[in-house]
């Protein structure tokens, strides 16, 4: 892992405009991202947590130029991505994807697995290695999707297969840097399970780095390297993950934290008891 | 309530099945549940999406969707609900067991203030009321859920609320008529974790001072490992396991209940690969 | 809220601005030459010269334009001399075919206008609605295909082929109605409204079939919603669901589009008025269309465009009293 | 109410909106099914045989005047009874081997030849009405949803100001204002000024909505041009839309048409109308009903057949999204 960081993004502002309507209305200023710095080396995973409006979707946003900034800057691999423009910004939409909250949303309804997947290759003017089919089947066997359904269409699929389609899709370019946007959030818990223990084992394949916005601290733990906390469209808090777990400095993650619902420990502990003893005696 | 025995149970559901019609024959959505509640007691229901846990509330309420058929006995308090005719049932919802939904927004009708959704229940069950006490009753609703300003807020609609207190605003509902169950369907789902915490706190203070039965519908075990002292474990319709919260969390005795608890992020237990029942890379677990 | 007027009220005015010049520059440009028409068949240049002088037509488009506004508010003259025609605020303009100012012309005919629009609005609205609340309850049933059949039957059917239909049926073969003309209510409310009742018909089917449908979908898709279950948990009587937690918010967008068809009423008035022979503002202007009598049709389309305008207007104010969420901004 | 906008409004309120909303989980339809859907539809079979019928007949005009034996600008005074001031003679004004529908009372004009070629009139104009509508509406609606910001404020003026304006009456006052050359061609290009507006305010609408949806994001962060955006992934998602759209506008540009001609702005003598038809068959209904009937008849068909098909439409396209 080398020292510097693959995305340097340096106090990032966004304020939206709200319009009072007409010719006399006045508009305000609501500022969603103040003053944002964050690092995400290569190969870790840097999650992003905070609640509904705390600014950390936003923040997303603006790392992947969707939308473009107030002020600050967003460094990635030496250059202003901000001040891209033409070819360089067109190259840095194949380096960096994007897989998105909702996996039905986040796939065209009318387009086909293959489509979908290859879609990132035909915008970034790439030939599809070895054909847009076999492409397709080997990418959708990599994220444990079957890949005889690759002339499927999206609501075809559980919520969970869509989802993998859409880490597929992000695959496709073979990016640096995915920024996952509350990617695991809208699946049910043993989907959520599968679907993060995919993300990781990709991870550990490619290399690459992930970007995680999520508002599940449980989830976040699993997957995490490094931690920013968001509250209010700033960074409360930035650490490695067991420091920001076991000893948070902020008191807004401590009551983040402190709210998290959980399952006794020592609930937990007896099953495990009851788990090895039930398998002792099977093997008996 | 208080000639009936207290061995009895609150809630007594035999058989309850819930189906619809479909072009291939009738779909069952709920199969042959079989559950009881305790007076005061407070019971989870847990289960993954399509598990048939949101329609085994609606079943008890009498509220299932157009075209769905029910059967089966469900026994609340001594009296038969099957039994009853649909006025009768409307006596009993909202007085004796209220409900409290998942999406507090689109709940509530923006058209009305709170303070006249709040009442609106008492308006009805109660005879002789006038506008001004169903004004204070509803008030003192807000207040025991702890809107502060509720004499000011009463006259608010529901989109000058944030989540939160839209949820807050569903449960004083909920209170105005001092009900015997409370079943609440994912009432934390579409919250922040921070709010979550306090409609849990609250909720669970309410059954404390009122000594309703609460049913908590969710998908989260982790939440219902938090409220509930009895639990059932859903899948596609079936009851897979019910028993003491505590036992089925120390001991669970189906293998998809232990794939659940595997499968649930902990915040304060080990990091690791998350244990899932199906091979990871396999569909055969998603795929229908 | 007073932001709020005084924004819709300047935002109105520029509308209206922007109507008069865009009908203007039309019948400047497009519209043969009035002085021409007024000179009639034996005509010298110089006589149309003089014309044209005389009614400022030869200034520049900017300055006539500028005339008729002033017009608008203050009044305005045409000709000079002995010739002088005074035209009184507002003024629409002059017919020199009829003699007449447009504006008394249109003020005339108004009264039977008025008549035969509010009446079918009166009558779509009731009839609408209630249709569509029967179909909204039995979807599905035969009642309901058998009024979707009948709102697809309104909704395509030409009103002058109906109001033909009818006249040919109820008046010539059965001889049940009289042939419509204008009777004041005064006069013998019992012909009025038999003179009146076709007319009603003929003008209100189109949009009382649109109303049975949009009604129906309303009410279907408002009784989806979670709040009505919200309501039906809280134990409300069947009766109370429907009134309070379904009724109002279906009915809410249909009030508001009302007030926008009102207003646009004028041009179905003036198919059925020449249909019935009616000697309304709809019959002038389809008279002047057959007399070429610009400044009347300019006029009764500058008329139409205001009622649109300001029935816009009055949608926009109703929707916030009646609408909470806009009428009062959230919280925070 | 002959004209337009406020039915397609209604539509666009009451169920238009919810067209192109995508179902989360839905295929889409598929062709195949959709058409044995449709088959099974008697109705719907039905009102596609009659639109059928007007258009062949529009199309081989010539061909059917000839076997009837009478242009439709041939003066048959043979047929007319000048003592009775030009009345047909004989039964259901002058129907017989000759006429198969009849004559004009005064002239004597064949009246199968004049709707023949009336239907020729109509069916052009209100085709080619709806040609320009949609691609206007489906570009400028395409343009505003997708762009946004001041493109969209500009389009969205344009359109509310149109749709603001009494349309019929201000195509009265247009056309009466206008030569009366080229009246067809006129009639289209008015009709599609003020027509356009109804598709586009829908199809902005529901382009704004999948411009939030987050394919049109993935697209973007991908590299994807505006172009390909709009053309590749939001268009294929709206063609439901404008499918219901401009079925449901065809009859509205047909009673339209019919309706300006019935008001004497539309096509101009003696080329034959439906709606020209019916106006001048007003001072003669209470003794030649036929002459009214004719027109009438064929002119509300064709409107009911269109207003069916939409409707019939529709309901496939929802119920085809809302399948899972």
């Amino acid at each position: 892992m080398s020292t510097e960081p693959l995305l340097r993004a340096r106090n990032l502002v966004k304020e939206f405009t709200v319009h009072g309507g007409g010719l006399l209305g006045r508009s305000a200023k609501f500022r969603a991202v103040d003053d944002v710095s964050l690092d995400v080396r290569s190969g870790e995973t840097l999650a992003l947590v905070g609640e509904s409006g705390s600014g950390k979707s936003t923040t997303a946003r603006l790392i992947a130029r969707l939308i473009d900034t107030t002020s600050g800057s967003v460094e990635f691999a030496g250059r202003e991505v901000h001040a891209l423009t033409g070819k360089a910004l067109h190259a840095y939409r194949g380096e960096v994807q994007v897989v998105f909250q909702d996996p039905y949303s986040s796939l065209n309804p009318k387009h086909t697995v293959e489509r979908i997947v290859t879609a990132p290759l035909v915008y970034q003017k790439r030939p599809v290695p070895g054909g847009a089919r076999a492409f397709t089947r080997e990418l959708m066997e990599r994220v444990g999707l079957d890949p005889d359904h690759s002339a499927r269409f999206p609501a075809q699929f559980s919520g969970g297969q869509a989802q993998r389609i859409g880490i597929a899709r992000a695959l496709a370019v073979s990016p640096k840097l995915i920024i996952a946007d509350e990617a695991v959030s809208a699946l049910d818990v043993s989907v959520q399970a599968q679907v993060i223990n995919l993300l990781r084992r990709l991870q550990d394949e490619e290399g690459f780095s992930y970007l995680f916005i999520a508002h599940d601290l449980a989830v976040v733990r699993q997957i995490a390297t490094r931690v920013a906390v968001m509250n209010e469209g700033r960074i409360v808090e930035t650490g490695d993950r067991d420091q920001v777990f076991g000893a948070p400095r902020d008191p807004y993650t401590r009551k983040l934290l402190a709210a998290v619902p959980r399952i006794r420990p020592e609930w937990d502990a007896a099953r495990r008891r009851n788990e090895a003893a039930r398998r002792k005696r099977q093997e008996a | 309530m208080t000639s009936t025995s207290d061995e009895r149970p609150l809630l007594r559901v035999r058989g309850l099945t819930v189906g619809f019609p479909t072009a291939a024959g009738t779909v069952d959505v709920v199969k042959s549940l079989d559950f009881d509640l305790a007076r005061g007691g407070a019971l989870g229901i847990v289960g993954e999406s399509g598990s048939g846990k949101s329609m085994t509330s609606l079943a008890i309420m009498g509220l299932l969707p157009k075209g769905a058929k029910r059967t089966g006995s469900i026994e609340f308090d001594g009296t038969e609900l099957s039994e009853l005719r649909e006025r009768e049932m409307q006596a009993v919802r909202g007085d004796r067991i209220a409900m409290v939904f998942q999406d507090p927004l689109s709940s509530l009708n923006p058209y009305y203030t709170v303070g006249t959704q709040i009442s609106e229940a008492y308006l009805s069950h109660r005879t002789g009321v006038t506008r001004r006490q169903a004004r204070k009753v509803a008030i003192e609703a807000m207040e025991r859920v702890h809107i502060r300003n509720a004499p000011r807020r009463v006259d608010h609609y529901p989109h000058q609320f944030s989540g939160g207190m839209r949820q807050r605003v569903m449960i004083a509902m909920t209170l105005s008529m001092e009900p015997d169950l409370i079943i609440a369907d994912e009432p934390t789902t579409a919250l922040d974790v921070t709010v979550q915490a306090q409609i849990l706190d609250l909720l669970a203070e309410i059954r404390r001072d009122t000594g309703a039965g609460l049913i908590l519908i969710t998908h989260d075990l982790a939440v219902v490992s938090e409220v509930a002292d009895h639990l059932i474990v859903m899948r596609e319709g079936d009851l897979v396991e019910q028993g003491a919260a505590e036992r089925i969390f120390c001991d669970p005795q189906e293998d998809y209940t232990r794939m659940l608890l595997d499968a649930v992020p902990r915040i304060d237990d080990e990091i690791g690969l998350l244990r899932t029942a199906a091979v990871e890379t396999g569909t055969a677990e998603e795929d229908r | 809220m007073i932001r709020f007027l005084v924004n819709r009220l300047l935002g109105m005015a520029v509308v209206l601005f922007l109507v008069c010049v865009f009908t203007y520059v039309i019948f400047f440009v497009l519209s043969p030459d009035p002085a021409v028409q007024i000179c009639g068949k034996n005509c010298t240049p110089e006589a149309i010269d003089r014309i044209r002088a005389n009614l400022g037509l030869d200034q520049p488009f900017w300055s006539q334009f500028w005339t008729f506004l002033t017009g608008l508010f203050a009044g305005r003259t045409y000709g000079t001399g002995a010739n002088l025609i005074d035209c009184a605020a507002p003024c629409l303009g002059y017919s020199f075919q009829s003699s007449q100012p447009v504006t008394e012309m249109i003020l005339q005919r108004l009264p039977v206008s008025a008549t035969v629009a509010i009446g079918a609005a009166v009558l779509w609205l009731l009839a609408g609605v209630s249709a569509g609340l029967v179909s909204a309850v039995r979807e599905g049933r035969f009642t309901d295909r058998f009024i979707t059949g009948l709102t697809l039957t309104g909704m395509s059917i030409p009103n002058y082929v109906l109001g033909l239909s009818l006249q040919f049926l109820l008046v010539v073969t059965l001889g049940w109605l009289p042939f419509p003309h204008a009777v004041a209510f005064g006069d013998d409310p019992v012909q009025w409204f038999a003179n009146f009742l076709m007319p009603w018909i003929v003008l209100s089917i189109g949009a009382a079939a649109v109303y049975t449908r949009l009604t129906r979908a309303n009410v279907i898709e408002t009784l989806q919603e979670n709040y009505v279950r919200t309501a039906r948990a809280k134990g409300l009587r069947p009766g109370l669901v429907w009134r309070r937690h379904a009724l109002r918010p279906a009915l809410t967008p249909i009030v508001t589009i009302f007030g926008m068809d009102f207003a646009g009423l004028l041009g179905g008035a003036l198919i059925t008025e020449t249909v019935f022979g009616l000697n309304g503002v709809g019959k002038l202007a389809a008279d002047s269309i057959t007399k070429n009598d610009q400044p009347v049709i300019m006029g009764v389309t500058l008329l139409a465009a205001f009622l649109v305008v300001v029935g816009n207007m009055i949608v926009d104010l109703l929707y916030t009293t009646i609408d909470p969420r806009v009428r009062v901004g959230s919280a925070t | 109410m002959t004209f337009t906008p406020t039915e397609l409004e209604a539509e666009g309120a009451a169920g238009g909106e919810a067209i192109g909303e995508p179902a989360s989980s839905s295929p889409p339809a598929s062709g195949r099914r959709l058409v044995r859907t449709f088959l099974r539809d008697r109705v719907a079979v039905a009102c596609s045989a009659y639109i059928l019928i007007v258009i062949l007949m529009a199309v081989f005009a010539p061909l059917l005047v000839k076997l009837s034996g009478y242009g439709p600008l041939e003066f048959d005074q043979s047929a007319v009874d000048s003592n009775l001031g030009g009345l047909p003679l004989g039964w259901g004004g002058g129907i017989g081997a000759d006429h198969w529908f009849g004559v004009e009372p005064g002239n004597g004009r064949d009246i199968f030849a004049r709707i023949v070629y009336g239907a020729r009139v109509s069916m052009t104009i209100a085709l080619l009405a709806t040609a320009l509508t949609s691609v206007l509406g489906v570009v400028f609606g395409l343009v505003a949803g997708y762009f946004g910001g001041r493109i969209d404020m500009v389009v969205s003026r344009v359109m509310e100001f149109l749709m603001a304006f009494p349309a019929l009456i201000f195509m009265i006052a247009v056309l009466s204002a206008l030569p009366a050359e080229n009246r067809q061609a006129l009639l289209v290009v008015v009709i599609s000024f003020f027509g356009w507006p109804y598709l586009a305010r829908i199809v902005r609408g529901q382009t704004m909505s999948l411009k939030q949806r987050e394919f049109v994001e993935s697209a973007k962060a991908s590299g994807a041009s505006s172009a390909q955006i709009i053309f590749k992934e939001i268009l294929p998602n709206l063609s439901s839309t404008i499918i219901v759209m401009t079925t449901l506008a065809v009859p509205g540009y047909v009673g339209t048409e019919a309706g300006l001609s019935f008001l004497g702005v539309g096509v101009v003598p003696p080329t034959p109308s439906w709606g020209q038809m019916i106006a001048s068959s007003v001072p003669w209904y209470a003794v030649d009903p036929a002459y009214f009937l004719f027109p009438g008849a064929f002119l509300f068909l064709l409107v009911l057949s269109f207003t069916v098909l939409g409707d019939r439409i529709k309901k496939i396209a929802e119920s085809g999204e809302a399948r899972s």
